[in-house]
């Protein structure tokens, strides 16, 4: 316990020194794994700790990212409304995409939610005079003290801090083993009086607001917003964080994004066969590392700490 | 000890080479889709940008030579900013070119505007590049929308047809090239009518429900706007439906060696289209011998994009000569109203909106003995002045 | 306690349930036996809510929860264990038998506060019992199969039902574990004076600890009475038992 | 528009919807059957068209190209689907469902960028056969032969399909299959011969569909991604497995679709999506009866 808050410290303070000794363009990337690594922490919430295939969680990131960038852009209400706005749009989709899914369950639940989100994503899609169409928007003003690297990766790392602890109280508190509960075995914690509809009604709009939340901040991040942010393929590819790093842990996401960005940032720049390792690096997870790279390094962890007791 | 004291001084020796080496070239960042359809066309700009540069390099400029890094940002505006970011904030890139989409261009000059980094769009054809966003610190090195359709116009209004028909891809482009066809014609023939448009969606592949419908309303003639991969989409249902032998019908780049030879023998005759470059006109010396050269290299028979590449790559090493140092600003500055001389004769980057002069060729598909694929007849020659909007006219919608 | 009238349940005409009758009074053990496909699970299932009865009535504690939905005639009193293995094979054992506390105490929705504070004594109070005090925090996928039946027994136990229903609760132990288990039955209803209602194959079992038996014969009931009337009635024997009297 | 103009506007959406049809099948018996929603399906249908542009340029001008090209593609797409159903599905039958998915959606990131490793990443494009060349008039409006073809084709193999499930052993076994693996195997049958065979099946159908659909666009990298999320939504509100209902569900996604365009151009697009959201929420679980 106490080894884990010294590891948490320790991360958090490189966090906070970073922009101050490595280049602007790493002090970017990094904001953009933070982010990425919210959304990833937030789709585990539904997806790894109640079960809910939530297979199109982009869309939420997508909309807190319009959300933000349509305020700022089309209205004259001040930044804090807009980054306020955001996420809360986010919300009330999954709210809407909540209450039609819901009486569906797994695959069908699933396909529901692909194809109210591909309804979604066609008409940001196609609504050139208010979302910009294919273009998306750019060039997207932000308040002076985040404008730049520095400003906004510090207000990435304090919003998306505060996101992942309430995220972390939550999985811990009894609402958060309630839903566990639900996962493992809905019957039976349907005998034990639990209402789980309105549980999993909750974890989604949860999951929906952080996805928001991410999505506000890539406007913040990348003064953009697009549609592709919203394609059904970028849903997989979130998906496909929260398994490698490891769908029932809590870190495990973040630790998927992080690989997986980075590995888009470099791979991507210098081959343009991203897409065939990537479907490697997930064919190898699925059958070579079902639990993902968190619990492998956690055996590894306990293997040793196991090793050194004896 | 002594020897990590070696390893120390090799080091800094290595650094201090690498430095050295960094300062002796100048670094360009492409940013461009190498993946999907439009690679058929960006291919060309980037032979074209190194063939030139291969001339370039073997006297140097300033001393100094060309480099270039490609990334792919398979025609999605996000993707490309990211990698323009990374060229500009990772890999120091003095200049940033490319992009075939304009969503891709018009995000990352958002970002050189903020970042002061020039950038050459080399294959985007919206006029907001230059228009509209236009700044300081992007040029576009190929004609836009607004140009095609003004050339368009310009040849079309001494043809007698009355009633039009628009057609086009569902997007900006599509609807940018029709209207400004469209409007400009209207402007110069006000006797002309519209009866009906017909808009598909992007990607659209098979076009024949919607020539029946044109065909059904019984227009003189037809405008159409595809980009990309419709342009053969739709020639090809042209012929199937035997549309072209009906009503004749217009797309911009329809003569092109990109629509025409993937269809061989099975093009359509007779469909009118214009162009930036067409390998077998005008019959210069300097046409002949690019076309000679090229094929030598790449086996193959330069397109638009090769020209694109060609100028954008003389432009650079012309403007840099002319700021005698390697600066940005003086860049820009040198490359306001630059002219080099190229295929098509000499072109120049106007000053005052950095939108370059190229001349366009209008042509009809014909079939020929000499290719085994239908080329341009009745070839029109317009000269850039001839068509583009005026520097207030762009100015305008800068505001 | 529990009283159920003339109750049906139609599967696409295949009558599962045909007229069932059956009557539990507080402090009792009450087992339900009959053949493979007589219907018991399915009665369960009507009883709690998880199927809704074609036509009859459910009453219990005088009140009609015909057809009302399972989470909330658990709140009623009546909690039950599945016949498969049916607990939070993710969940720490602790954490199994905690949750159903959170049900009980309405605590599903707090999200702030730190779950491993709440119930800990009242949780280690019901696993003390069951003998699985040991065993708190491995991993609930982790234990032997009897272990995990015991462990449901507790999760059901823990919403301090009036009435506990269990579905084959020896269903696939080994003989040793199914000792245990009928151990535990009996002490649970002595000691708590719980109401248990269960249904089960072993023969030696259910005349062992039941008070009352209920025989179901192709979705009907039989009889119900004491083991040694159920035990000498001809239908019984005819339909079932063979001849063991 | 005036009635005929409408009428040959169906005529031509409808031979569209064919494809559709043919590719969807085959997704909806390996999602009925195997259990698998399989982004790779795609993948398949895109391979089966660059496979049918090889096989015609190869054999050159001649008339019997095509018909080549329509046999041998959909034959080599079966090959390469038993070989990825042994390699990897096999192993995974028993995961969730979520996992399936997944390993679709590598296989399908990794077959695009070989495609493109094989073909390149320009667009191919190839003619229409000889004698399907030219047009039809139908109420003074041409109908391009070819697409006639295709409204021949689509309902035939349709007919094929159901001849196959219905009336053949293989069909009643992979049936009962789907509804019940343990069950079957119980009785004797090797349920993975079974499985395996289905897939290949449905691999078949969508090399099919690549192949027919060829000669009609322009055959490029990324006709997998546009194709495979409608090809989905046809077959959850058709029902799993149905083959009727994967013939209904595409009749409803092309004519939704191309009437779509035609009343409001700008958000014709919406117009499937919008009606496959109401057909679920009316019948959530499709329109027709998923276990067969």
């Amino acid at each position: 316990m106490v080894k884990k808050s010294i590891i948490l410290i320790t991360i958090f303070t490189v966090l906070i020194v970073l922009p101050l000794i490595v280049p602007r363009f790493y002090v970017y990337l990094t904001s953009i794994i933070l982010l990425t690594g919210l959304l990833a922490t937030s789709l585990n919430i539904a997806i790894g700790y109640c079960g809910i295939y939530q297979f199109h969680h982009a869309i939420f990131y997508g909309l807190g990212g319009y959300g933000t960038a349509l305020v700022i852009t089309k209205t004259n209400l001040p930044y804090y409304i807009a980054f306020i706005v955001g996420p809360i749009v986010a919300v009330l989709f999954s709210l809407i995409i909540g209450l039609i899914c819901m009486r569906l369950t797994k695959l069908y639940f699933g396909m529901l939610q692909i194809s109210l989100g591909s309804l979604i994503w066609a008409v940001v899609y196609r609504w050139y005079s208010f979302t910009g169409g294919d273009d998306g928007i750019h060039g997207i003003p932000v308040p002076d003290f985040i404008a730049d690297a520095k400003g906004n990766y510090y207000f990435t790392l304090f919003v998306v801090s505060i996101s992942i602890f309430i995220l972390y109280r939550i999985i811990n508190s009894p609402f958060g083993k309630t839903i566990q509960g639900i996962r493992d075995n809905p019957i039976r914690t349907v005998s034990l009086g639990i209402n789980i509809n309105v549980h999993k009604l909750i974890v989604l709009l949860i999951a929906g607001f952080f996805g928001g939340v991410a999505g506000m901040l890539f406007v913040v991040v990348d003064n953009a917003v697009f549609p592709d942010m919203m394609f059904w393929t970028y849903s997989l590819e979130i998906l496909i964080m929260v398994l490698l790093g490891g769908m029932y842990t809590f870190w495990g996401p973040f630790i998927g994004a992080i690989i997986i960005v980075t590995l888009r940032t470099y791979l991507g720049s210098i081959t343009q066969y991203w897409p065939m390792i990537l479907g490697l690096i997930l064919i190898f997870v699925i059958f070579f590392l079902p639990q993902g790279i968190y619990a492998l390094i956690e055996n590894f962890v306990k293997g040793k700490a196991h090793n050194a007791d004896s | 000890m002594k020897s990590i004291k070696n390893l120390f001084f090799v080091l800094l020796f290595l650094i201090f080479v690498s430095f050295a080496e960094g300062a002796d070239v100048i670094k360009i960042g492409i940013v461009d889709t190498y993946s999907g359809p439009a690679t058929t066309f960006t291919k060309d700009v980037l032979d074209g940008f190194s063939f030139a540069l291969s001339q370039i390099n073997q006297k140097g400029v300033l001393g100094k030579k060309i480099e270039f890094v490609t990334r792919d940002d398979k025609f999605k505006p996000d993707i490309a900013l990211t990698m323009a970011k990374e060229l500009v904030l990772k890999e120091n890139v003095d200049i940033l070119m490319g992009t075939i989409s304009s969503a891709s261009a018009l995000a990352i000059s958002d970002f050189c505007k903020k970042e002061k980094i020039p950038f050459l769009v080399t294959f985007a054809k919206s006029d907001k590049i230059t228009g509209e966003k236009g700044h300081r610190y992007v040029f576009n090195m190929n004609e836009n929308t607004e140009m095609a359709g003004r050339a368009a116009a310009k040849v079309l209004s001494m043809k007698n047809f009355k009633k039009y028909w628009i057609a086009g891809d569902d997007y900006e482009y599509g609807h940018a090239i029709a209207n400004s066809v469209f409007n400009h014609l209207k402007e110069l023939n006000p006797k002309i009518e519209k009866l009906g448009e017909t808009w598909w969606k992007v990607g659209e592949t098979d076009f024949t429900p919607y020539i029946t419908q044109i065909l059904s309303a019984k227009p003189d003639f037809v405008i159409v706007a595809t980009g990309g991969a419709g342009m053969v989409n739709f020639q090809k249902a042209a012929q199937s439906t035997g549309f072209n032998k009906k009503i004749p019908f217009y797309q911009h780049t329809a003569i092109e060696l990109s629509t025409l030879m993937p269809q061989g023998k099975n093009a359509p005759e007779g469909v009118y289209g214009t162009a930036n470059y067409l390998f077998y006109y005008p019959e210069t010396k300097e046409n002949k011998e690019f076309v000679e050269n090229f094929k030598k290299q790449y086996g193959r028979y330069p397109k638009s994009g090769a020209l694109y590449g060609y100028i954008t790559a003389h432009m650079i090493a012309k403007a840099f000569e002319k700021a005698g140092k390697i600066d940005k600003e003086k860049f820009i500055d040198a490359l306001e109203g630059l002219t080099v001389d190229s295929p098509v004769g000499k072109v120049e980057m106007r000053a005052c909106d950095h939108q370059i002069m190229l001349p366009t060729f209008f042509g009809i598909t014909k079939k020929s003995p000499d290719y085994e694929f239908l080329i341009a007849s009745d070839i029109v020659s317009i000269p850039a002045k001839d068509y583009m909007p005026t520097c207030e006219e762009v100015l305008k919608q800068r505001k | 306690m529990l009283t159920v009238k003339d109750l049906y349940r139609d599967f696409k005409g295949f009558m599962a349930v045909n007229g069932a009758n059956l009557e539990v009074t507080k402090g009792e053990i009450v087992a339900v036996i009959g053949p493979n496909g007589a219907g018991k699970t399915t009665l369960f299932n009507l009883i709690t809510g998880h199927l809704k009865p074609t036509a009859g009535i459910v009453q219990f504690k005088g009140e009609d929860i015909t057809g009302l939905a399972p989470y909330k005639i658990c709140r009623k009193g009546i909690s039950r264990s599945f016949q498969i293995v049916n607990i939070f094979s993710k969940l720490t054992v602790f954490e199994n038998v905690q949750l159903a506390l959170f049900s009980k105490y309405s605590k599903t929705f707090r999200m702030f506060s730190k779950a491993s504070k709440y119930f800990i004594d009242e949780t280690n109070s019901i696993l003390e019992k069951l003998g699985l005090l040991e065993k708190k925090d491995l991993n609930s996928e982790l234990l032997s199969h009897g272990d995990q039946k015991v462990l449901e027994i507790a999760i059901a136990l823990a919403s301090s039902p009036d009435l506990l229903i269990l579905d084959e609760p020896t269903a696939g132990m080994a003989p040793r574990e199914t000792e245990r288990c009928i151990e535990l039955i009996k002490k649970l209803s002595k000691e708590y004076g719980l109401t248990i209602l269960f249904c089960e194959h072993d023969m030696k079992i259910v005349f062992n600890i039941a008070d009352r038996i209920m025989v179901m014969v192709r979705g009907t009931t039989i009889i119900q009475g004491r083991p040694e009337e159920v035990r000498c009635n001809e239908l019984v024997q005819k339909a079932y038992l063979g001849d063991i009297c | 528009m005036n009635y005929s103009g409408i009428l040959t506007q169906l005529i031509v959406g409808l031979s569209r919807t064919m494809i559709l049809f043919i590719v969807s099948s085959g997704m909806s018996l390996i999602l009925g059957v195997l259990r698998i929603p399989n982004v790779a399906h795609g993948s398949f249908y895109m391979i089966g068209a660059f496979l049918s542009y090889t096989i015609a340029s190869f054999l050159g001008d001649v008339s019997y190209s095509f018909w080549f090209g329509i046999a041998l593609a959909p034959i080599i797409v079966g090959l390469l689907g038993f070989f990825l159903e042994r390699v990897f599905f096999s192993y995974l039958y028993e995961r969730e469902h979520l996992m399936l998915l997944l390993l679709t959606f590598g296989l399908a990131s990794v077959l695009g960028d070989l495609v493109k490793l094989i073909w390149g990443a320009e667009y191919r494009s190839m003619t229409t056969p000889v004698f399907l060349q030219g047009s039809s008039e139908f109420f003074g409006l041409p109908v391009p032969n070819y697409n006639l073809f295709l409204l021949f084709i689509g309902p035939a193999i349709a007919i094929l399909l159901w001849f196959i499930f219905n009336k053949t052993k293989f069909g009643k076994i992979a049936r009962a299959a789907a509804a019940d693996k343990e069950m079957v195997s119980a009785v004797g049958v090797n349920v993975n011969l079974i499985f395996s065979l289905t897939f290949v099946l449905g691999c078949i159908l969508a090399g099919l569909g690549g192949a027919l659909v060829a000669p009609i666009v322009n055959i490029s990298l990324g006709m997998d991604h546009s194709l495979i999320m409608e090809v989905f939504l046809i077959v959850i509100i058709g029902g799993l497995g149905n083959i009727w209902g994967a013939f209904l569900g595409s009749l409803i996604f092309g004519i939704t679709q191309s009437f779509g365009i035609l009343i409001w151009p700008q958000f014709g697009i919406i117009f499937p999506y919008l009606a496959v959201v109401i057909v679920l929420l009316i019948r959530p679980r499709g329109l027709l009866s998923s276990t067969w």
